[in-house]
């Protein structure tokens, strides 16, 4: 693997809202290398995308904050006390990120040439004129067909797979060293999924940048990721190699978590986790797993455990805890 | 476009043969009749005589006759003569449209250039010293009658600051200069303008606020554009086009809501003119000023529609 | 994707959270409360006669005439208390008629399509379209100034901004799949739109109600000073505001027009300001937490 | 302002500079500057001659000589003389014109009762040579009818006007730039806002010194604030008043000088006649009219306590039977004859307005003191049209209404107008009160060509005793006139003000 | 198995840009689809989105009616019958929803939600016959009793998708249309609502028409499959046969596409090109020949009929021998 690009430490973020603070993601640690694919997997309101806009400094205005004790290191280079221009600076130079919803992530009301033009000319500071043609250049690299002649229209006259394509293109048009993907195929077609997937990882060995790949579908996990994290609860509770977390899974969570996914090869009954996700604004002051886990013990409840190192994994509970 | 202008324009029209029945209806119920003015204490006229006039003006028709002859004419162009005032009604709207126009628009774009900024200001930085202040600018425009607003102005610049003229739209027996007009245009303008003012900036901060948290927003962040571009390049755009709608609601508020302002600062305008037809039960007048007005309001709000269309392009593929 | 673990807690009672963390909406309710309470108990425990005539005329504020007399000798305070009834009386029913109309148009517009809302819809253009004051002053001479003849012409020339309001709710109400499910599940279509398409797109019509008190009791005002508001010997603060009619009483005789201006003022703020809280605790947008 | 121009006050706007077409006094106002007449009040009941050198009347009172000034040009340069006068009688008689300013050629032969002629050119008018001009009644008529009736009289210019349509002459495109004789002359107008007139360099009774005039609509409200900022130069308590509220506060203003002046308008009760039938009942409603009260409320204390239609100015006024016949405030005695009468206590019983504040603090005081006395009384205010109609179909048992007043003559009341009945016995349009008692029509006729001073005496004096008594009209007060002149404006005859003239050749700008 | 309910050549058909001054065109959502669903078994309906799969259920429960063809239910074909004659039938036919959001009234109380149906059809003479029914189904879908004076936000989807359960089981439905019912929920609790349907299929005998876009949820809980593409039926087959001898490119290239949480299943790709053409003009011939690789002449013209190419195994290809795998 190539050099580490990212170093994410105790990142911890809190949410100021009217009836409390509380942290929506708490004691992130990770790691990323250029080159590399990490995928960041959870339930639905988790964390994962606090995680990613935490990185970017996009939480938004006067409610989401990152605690001063967090680390972000861009290339050795702490950034998570950057101010919002020495910011502007990385984003979509540096970090790009693509989010998931495409029709509402594109400005509806500017061409899609407008919109592609501004990382050009923003950070490669070259004129408009040659901004438009590298415009159409990624576009076509992103496998639009007929871009010089569609990059006139709206986003909405396009459709859900291409704009997908047009917030990638406009991502990488700047040769970013990390590209953060939030949930970019789950509004696709597995048809058009796959072609996106592949692109991206096409684009990512051509270019060499490092993808943090946010998602809660086990399978593309499986299929694209090298290394995976785990969250649960605001905290990432195991963090492997992918091919070593799916063939032996270590914390209870994602125990659970693999079982509960059908085979297409098999239909026996499936296994479950019991209970219910608990809320980030009541959190179980231990293990955050703990009311759902069949291991609990009371040292669960009262402490929450660190990530514990286990080889080249990270695991989020005290069976691994070293000696045991 | 050309296909959605024809379908609005058919629309209107109707709307606006509506607008006419309905004004039409309204106006002969009201009480009174026009022929009540030539009767006076001078006028020593005669039962018989009212009668030969009245059959003479065709106000002994049925009212739906009185209507249809109404329409045919105002088709052909003509919409009669006033039966006051003696001069076709063509010419005497043509004598007040400049200034109610001039009145409702120059408010119209006051409103609109105060407060599209400040409203931006607001709702750019939320729950801020500025929101506040253009809150309680807003509050207190929304909550102060016209007229009082008006009566305020005149005694603070009229009479405190002796800077501007009360009255009229010229100085006294002189024939108006551009800029004599301008002078006299400001008071009665800003006092109309007052109202809509407040609706348009909460509109506005309410929007504003609104896009900031829209995902596009997020991404032009993310694409390390400064807050500059994110601002007007991509927010503002979207931001105004509530704004749009909501001035094209106003315009009939404007054009029509001048009645007061007109009235206090004896403006010569439309409004003025409708209180007097109104008052004379001048029929032809009444019709021919709402026609007038709503063909205003009506064109207004297509050129409106037609602005929207133009700043958000998701409009012309859907309807 | 939230859930609230609150135990027992309801749309209603999560809005009315809302409500209250919005303190200028709070105040401005408290406000409007207060006023309300003001102008019901005062008349019963005070002795007040709002159409006396005295032969003590414009008379300064003093202990016997809190807030002085008027030109009729007639006691200021007495009258600002009648006159917020007749005005609130006003603005409240005005917009009530206007909801009368504009809710159910709405409803059937959206739920309908096809040639109810082509009528409707059109209908209401046409009723924006007409220069709303104008036809104001014909409606009120036409039945003779009286408060049901304002309430009844500022409603019925009200109505059309309930119906685009409740017209575009319902448009997306209607494809929600829960009116699908009722519909699977044998519900009518009165029974749709009464307990399905009602409940779930009445909420920026009641944001609409209280800023339509606002504009309604404005309204008023303004055709007081045209003559045609609420008439002699009723007071209203519009026809009371009116005595200011001319500069001179307003810098010589200031008790003749503060109190009602500011009575106006304030309602109309604070109305305003719950308004605006309203509208952002009825607003699912606005999550708190 | 201009050091040139005087601005002169107007609270409404004149429809039109037409005098033909003229409904309002400030339509004749406004056209009043360029348009001369024969004659003029002069403020002091006597007449002040323009257009007209001197006049005189036939013996029998039945022909009204002209005899007209030889030095007077129209705007344009053309000489005027006999042949525009004869014009203008028979452009005002005229069958096809829409007209209510043809009260003067009643009486005048060849024309039918309205004043409209039999046929084509019949009113019996007659050029005696190019100054004189003879005018032939069928009755006779007194000097002051003749006089009272022709003062509505604008002279037109025939070579201006000659052949047009009587039809449509009042949408004629002259009336946009008019021609007459008058002292000014018109400039240009913005409609409904203003009119500006130069002086005439040409005009007989010598140039007037004031260069520009300028005409300018003016709210009421408005006026003290104009006057503070200087914008007006006379306000004339006819065609617009200082409300009563502000005069005070417009007395203090420096640079004006702002009066209450006794004027002849006065307000009085309609009261309909099918509701209240019994003199007895009328009297009793005179009697509870609190008018001390009204007068404080209604103007500020500016105003008179009125009883009959003749001002107490006019001097056909007469004391003595005001005193015998009169009523004062008297609720308790006024209580007592209502029960006798039968008077019904229980219901509730309306009056109607329009919204003039007087009329409204007579109502509001009324109503106090009907209710001290079990008396209930519902207000109806109405915009003045409406008001009108609902007279016309008696919707209401009574009625506020206002009239100008008699200043100087007997007749100027117009009063016979308002009790007219027709031959069929129906009433004329403006008998409103629907009195139909002969006997008022009767006196009235009389009057009208009573010729000598006695038979005026006697018949005003009836008049005056009738209404006291019988007439359902019941007066009530009289405000005051509040006018104000700048200070830089002198020569302004006040006592023509109250009769709408104007002496503006003697105005002069004093700096 | 018996036949419970009978499609024949259902069609439905869309106006789009229509009305004013402009011919309206015709979105063909559905496009003369023929199958039988039979007593107790789950028919799956694959497809991109878009492809009409929501429509055709929504046809077949006469929540839209269908522009043309048969939906024969008990012997009566239900197209034919107006609202009212078509209500006694509705207790049989109910739906559960994607949205497990937006399904539920926000402004009801569960209990009112659940109750609902039988208020409708008055299935319930007095309100204690109408608790207990509740009571009853509540238990059965595993709803606690102090969950009914709630309001639906009080919720998780899961939990929302029990209530939305519950109330289709309280009219003792024979056959429920399922619309992606559990692609809203996360994995984990997924496996609950999967297996509380299963359970309950077992246990009460309707048929489903389970409607999803994921081949792994459809492999585990149907019986036979039907692929969807544009408006078309492209295979129908019993769920073993279609996953290991899928006979349509269009399935060959979805099944290849599905990524598979498995890291040690290993496969060859095939990409589809494109994007799915849009079905206001769809193209002529077979409709996915602008993105099938193996498209010949023949598709062009012809549109494919689905032919039996195997035991329970339909295709709708003009290549299907030809094609090798
Ligand atoms: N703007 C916000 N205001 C308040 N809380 C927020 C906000 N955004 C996120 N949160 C909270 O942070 C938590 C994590 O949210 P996040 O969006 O990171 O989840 P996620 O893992 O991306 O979920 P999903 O899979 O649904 O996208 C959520 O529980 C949410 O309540
Ligand atoms: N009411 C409607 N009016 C017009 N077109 C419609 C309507 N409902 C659906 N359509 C169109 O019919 C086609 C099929 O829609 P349908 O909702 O059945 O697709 P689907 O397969 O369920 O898609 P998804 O997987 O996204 O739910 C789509 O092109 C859609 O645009
Ligand atoms: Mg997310
Ligand atoms: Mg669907
Ligand atoms: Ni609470």
């Amino acid at each position: 693997m190539g050099e580490r690009v990212l170093e994410v430490n105790n990142l911890t973020t809190v949410f100021h809202t009217k009836t409390g603070t509380f942290p929506a993601v708490s004691q992130m640690n990770f790691t990323l290398d250029a080159g590399e694919t990490l995928a960041i997997v959870g339930e639905s309101g988790c964390g994962k995308s606090v995680t990613s806009l935490s990185i970017m400094h996009l939480l938004p205005d006067r409610m989401g904050e990152i605690t001063p004790e967090s680390s972000i290191k861009f290339k050795g280079t702490e950034i998570s006390k950057y101010s919002n221009k020495q910011m502007s600076n990385l984003r979509g130079n540096e970090i790009s990120m693509v989010f998931q919803d495409s029709l509402t992530s594109l400005n509806p009301t500017m061409t899609v040439m407008a919109q592609m033009v501004e990382p050009f000319m923003v950070h490669q500071k070259i004129s408009r004129k040659d901004a438009e043609k590298a415009a159409i250049e990624m576009l076509r690299k992103v496998g639009i067909p007929n871009p010089e002649a569609r990059v006139k229209q709206y986003p909405h006259q396009f459709s859900g797979g291409m704009r997908q394509r047009v917030m990638i293109a406009m991502a990488l048009s700047c040769n970013p060293s990390v590209l953060i993907c939030d949930e970019p195929t789950t509004a696709l077609d597995v048809t058009i999924q796959a072609q996106i997937l592949k692109m991206i990882y096409d684009l990512k060995k051509e270019l060499d940048t490092a993808v943090i790949l946010i998602t809660h579908d086990m399978g593309v996990v499986a299929e694209t990721a090298d290394r995976v994290l785990v969250m649960y609860g605001g905290q990432g509770v195991e963090l492997a190699d992918c091919h070593t977390l799916f063939t032996n899974p270590l914390h209870p969570y994602t125990q659970g978590l693999l079982a509960s996914i059908p085979k297409i090869d098999d239909d026996t009954r499936l296994s479950t986790i019991e209970g219910m996700v608990p809320s980030l604004k009541d959190m179980p002051k231990g293990c955050h797993f703990c009311d759902r886990c069949q291991y609990c013990t009371d040292r669960c409840r009262k402490e929450n455990p660190p990530m514990y190192r286990a080889g080249e994994r990270e695991v989020r509970c005290f069976r691994y805890e070293e000696g045991n | 476009m050309g296909r959605y202008i024809l379908k609005r324009t058919l629309t209107a029209i109707v709307a606006f043969i509506g607008i006419t029945i309905m004004t039409y209806c309204l106006a002969s119920l009201m009480p009174g009749s026009p022929l009540d003015q030539l009767v006076q204490p001078e006028s020593g006229i005669s039962n018989a005589e009212l009668a030969a006039i009245e059959h003479k003006m065709g106000l002994d028709q049925p009212i739906y006759i009185q209507y249809f002859f109404w329409l045919k004419n105002m088709f052909q162009g003509n919409f009669g003569v006033s039966y006051t005032q003696h001069r076709p009604v063509v010419e005497l709207i043509a004598g007040r449209i400049g200034p109610t126009l001039l009145l409702s628009l120059s408010s119209m774009l006051l409103a609109l250039f105060v407060a599209v900024p400040l409203g931006t200001a607001a709702g750019y930085r939320p729950y801020k010293g500025i929101d506040y202040a253009s809150s309680v600018l807003a509050f207190v425009g929304q909550a102060a009658p016209n007229f009082f607003v008006a009566l305020l102005l005149i005694y603070i610049f009229a009479v405190k600051l002796r800077l501007l003229p009360i009255s009229g739209m010229y100085n006294s027996g002189s024939s108006g200069t551009a800029g004599e007009v301008l002078k006299h245009l400001i008071l009665p303008c800003l006092a109309l303008t007052f109202q809509h003012l407040g609706i348009f900036t909460r509109q506005m901060r309410n929007s504003m606020y609104e896009c900031m948290s829209d995902d596009y927003v997020r991404t032009a962040r993310a694409k390390g554009l400064n807050e500059r571009t994110v601002l007007f390049k991509h927010t503002l755009r979207n931001a105004l086009l509530p704004l749009i709608t909501q001035a094209g609601l106003s315009l009939g508020a404007l054009v029509g809501g001048a009645i007061i302002t007109e009235q206090i600062f004896s403006w010569p305008g439309m409004g003025t003119l409708m209180l007097k037809a109104i008052k004379d039960r001048d029929y032809p007048l009444i019709m021919g000023i709402t026609v007038i007005i709503s063909v205003i309001v009506l064109i207004g709000n297509i050129v409106i529609d037609i602005i929207y269309r133009m700043l958000d392009p998701r409009i012309d593929d859907k309807v | 994707m939230k859930k609230s673990n609150k135990k027992n807690s309801s749309y209603f009672h999560d809005a009315v959270e809302r409500f209250m963390h919005h303190k200028l909406a709070v105040v401005g309710l408290a406000v409007v409360t207060v006023e309300i309470l003001l102008l019901v108990i005062l008349p019963v425990i005070m002795n007040l006669e709002p159409n006396a005539v005295t032969p003590a005329v414009n008379m300064a504020p003093d202990k016997t005439h809190l807030l002085g007399t008027d030109t009729y000798g007639r006691d200021t305070f007495a009258r600002l208390i009648y006159g917020g009834r007749t005005s609130l009386k006003i603005g409240f029913f005005s917009v009530l008629v206007q909801a009368a109309i504009g809710i159910p148009l709405g409803i059937i517009a959206g739920y309908y399509r096809k040639a109810a809302e082509v009528i409707i819809m059109r209908l209401a253009d046409m009723f924006q379209s007409i220069p709303s004051m104008c036809l104001n002053i014909v409606l009120v001479s036409v039945l003779s100034p009286s408060a049901e003849t304002l309430i009844l012409v500022i409603g019925v020339m009200g109505w059309p901004s309930f119906v685009r309001l409740l017209y575009a709710k319902v448009l997306s109400v209607r494809e929600k799949e829960y009116v699908e499910a009722a519909r699977t599940t044998g519900t009518g279509n009165l029974g749709i739109m009464l307990k399905y398409i009602l409940p779930n797109s009445i909420s920026p019509a009641l944001v609409a109600f209280t800023f339509g008190i606002p504009s309604a009791i404005l309204t008023e005002s303004a055709l007081s000073f045209l003559g045609l508001g609420i008439q002699i010997p009723e007071a209203s603060w519009g026809n009371m505001l009116n005595a200011a009619q001319s500069v001179a009483i307003i810098s010589t005789k200031p008790w003749l027009w503060i109190p009602a201006g500011m009575c106006i003022f304030i309602t109309l703020i604070s109305v305003n300001l719950f308004g605006d809280g309203l509208r952002d605790a009825l607003d699912p947008k606005t999550k708190i937490g | 302002a201009d050091s040139q121009t005087v601005t002169m006050a107007f609270t409404g706007s004149w429809n039109t500079l037409c005098p033909l077409a003229a409904t309002a006094d400030y339509d004749d106002c406004a056209a009043n500057p360029m348009f001369d007449r024969l004659l003029e009040l002069d403020g002091k009941g006597g007449y002040s001659y323009r257009l007209c050198e001197s006049f005189d009347i036939s013996d029998d009172f039945k022909v009204l000589t002209l005899n007209l000034r030889k030095d007077v040009k129209w705007h344009d340069g053309e000489p005027f003389n006999a042949d525009d006068v004869v014009f203008t009688y028979q452009l005002y008689s005229s069958a096809d014109l829409v007209t209510s300013r043809r009260l003067f050629l009643q009486g005048v032969e060849g024309c039918d009762e309205s004043g409209i002629e039999l046929s084509p050119n019949s009113v019996h008018v007659e050029k005696v040579d190019d100054y004189t001009v003879d005018v032939y009644y069928s009755e006779p008529k007194s000097e002051i009818a003749m006089f009272a009736w022709n003062m509505y009289f604008t002279v037109l210019p025939k070579h201006c006007l000659e052949g047009k349509d009587p039809a449509t002459i009042l949408q004629d495109d002259f009336w946009t730039k008019p021609v007459g004789t008058g002292p000014y002359i018109f400039e240009s107008t913005v409609p409904g806002e203003s009119v500006t007139y130069k002086a005439n360099p040409d005009y007989y009774l010598g140039a007037p010194s004031i260069e520009t005039l300028c005409i300018k609509v003016i709210q009421p409200a408005s006026l003290t604030t104009a006057m503070m900022a200087g914008e007006v130069d006379l306000i004339n308590g006819t065609l617009a008043a200082i409300p009563d509220a502000d005069m005070e506060f417009a007395q203090t203003l420096e640079g004006y000088n702002a009066e209450s002046m006794e004027g002849t308008s006065a307000n009085f009760f309609v009261l309909n006649n099918k509701v209240f039938d019994s003199a007895k009942i009328r009297k009793a409603f005179a009697m509870l009219l609190d008018k001390d009260a009204m007068i404080e409320s209604g103007c500020y204390g500016n105003g008179a306590k009125v009883y009959t239609t003749y001002a107490p100015k006019n001097v056909w006024s007469d004391q003595e039977i005001i005193e015998e016949y009169g009523y004062e405030f008297d609720p308790e005695t006024a209580v007592e004859m209502l029960k006798e009468e039968g008077f019904d206590f229980d219901r509730t019983y309306t009056v109607c307005i329009n919204d003039m504040a007087v009329r409204q603090a007579i109502c509001t005081v009324m109503q106090d003191t009907w209710a001290k006395y079990g008396l209930k009384l519902e207000i109806v205010t109405l915009d003045t049209q409406t008001c009108i109609s609902s007279m016309r179909d008696e919707a209401y048992d009574m009625w506020i209404n206002g009239g100008a007043g008699a200043n100087f003559t007997s007749l100027e009341t117009g009063f016979i107008i308002w009790v007219t009945i027709d031959d069929s016995g129906e009433y004329g349009p403006y008998n409103l009160a629907k009195v139909d008692d002969p006997t008022f029509m009767k006196v009235e006729k009389e009057l009208a060509s009573a010729t000598s001073e006695d038979e005026i005496k006697r018949l005003t004096q009836e008049i005056q005793k009738l209404e006291l008594t019988e007439y359902n009209y019941v007066y009530i007060i009289g405000p005051y006139i509040n006018t104000a002149i700048s200070d830089r404006l002198v020569g302004v005859d006040k006592d023509m003000m109250l009769t709408r003239g104007f002496n503006y050749s003697e105005w002069k700008i004093e700096e | 198995m018996k036949k419970l309910l009978e499609v024949k050549n259902l069609t439905k058909t869309f106006p789009v840009n229509g009305g004013f001054l402009k011919k309206s065109k015709k979105l063909t959502a559905v496009d003369g689809i023929s199958f039988d669903v039979m007593e107790g078994e789950t028919l799956c309906l694959v497809g991109e989105s878009g492809c009409g799969k929501s429509t055709l259920g929504r046809c077949i429960l006469q929540i839209i009616k269908p522009t043309s063809g048969e939906v024969i239910f008990d012997g009566v074909d239900l197209c034919k019958l107006d609202e009212k004659k078509m209500r006694p039938y509705r207790q049989y036919l109910q739906m559960i929803f994607q949205d497990p959001y937006a399904s539920l009234n926000p402004r009801m109380t569960i209990r009112e939600l659940i109750g609902a149906p039988v208020h409708a059809f008055k299935l319930a003479a007095t309100s204690d016959e109408l608790d207990e029914k509740i009571r009853e189904v509540c238990k059965v879908v595993g709803i606690s009793e102090d969950w009914l004076n709630k309001y639906p936000h009080e919720f998780s989807g899961g939990q929302r998708q029990r209530i939305v359960i519950a109330r289709a089981l309280i009219m003792n439905p024979r056959f429920i249309v399922c619309d992606e019912p559990v692609s809203a929920l996360d994995v984990s609790i997924r496996s609950q609502v999967l297996n509380l349907m299963k359970d309950l299929q077992e246990q009460f005998k309707f048929s489903y028409l389970f409607v999803s876009h994921d081949l792994s949820v459809v492999n585990y809980i149907g019986d036979r499959i039907a692929v969807m593409y544009l408006g078309e039926f492209v295979e129908l087959a019993t769920k073993r046969e279609l996953f290991n001898n899928p006979s349509h490119p269009y399935t060959q290239a979805l099944l290849s596409a599905i990524p598979v949480a498995d890291v040690n299943y290993k496969r060859e790709r095939t990409y589809l090109e494109g994007e799915v053409p849009s079905p206001v003009n769809p193209p002529s011939g077979c409709r996915f020949r602008t993105r099938c690789r193996y498209a010949s002449d023949v598709c062009k013209s012809k549109r494919p009929e689905l032919k039996l190419v195997g035991e329970d195994h339909f295709a709708a290809c003009h290549m299907c021998g030809k094609i090798t795998k």
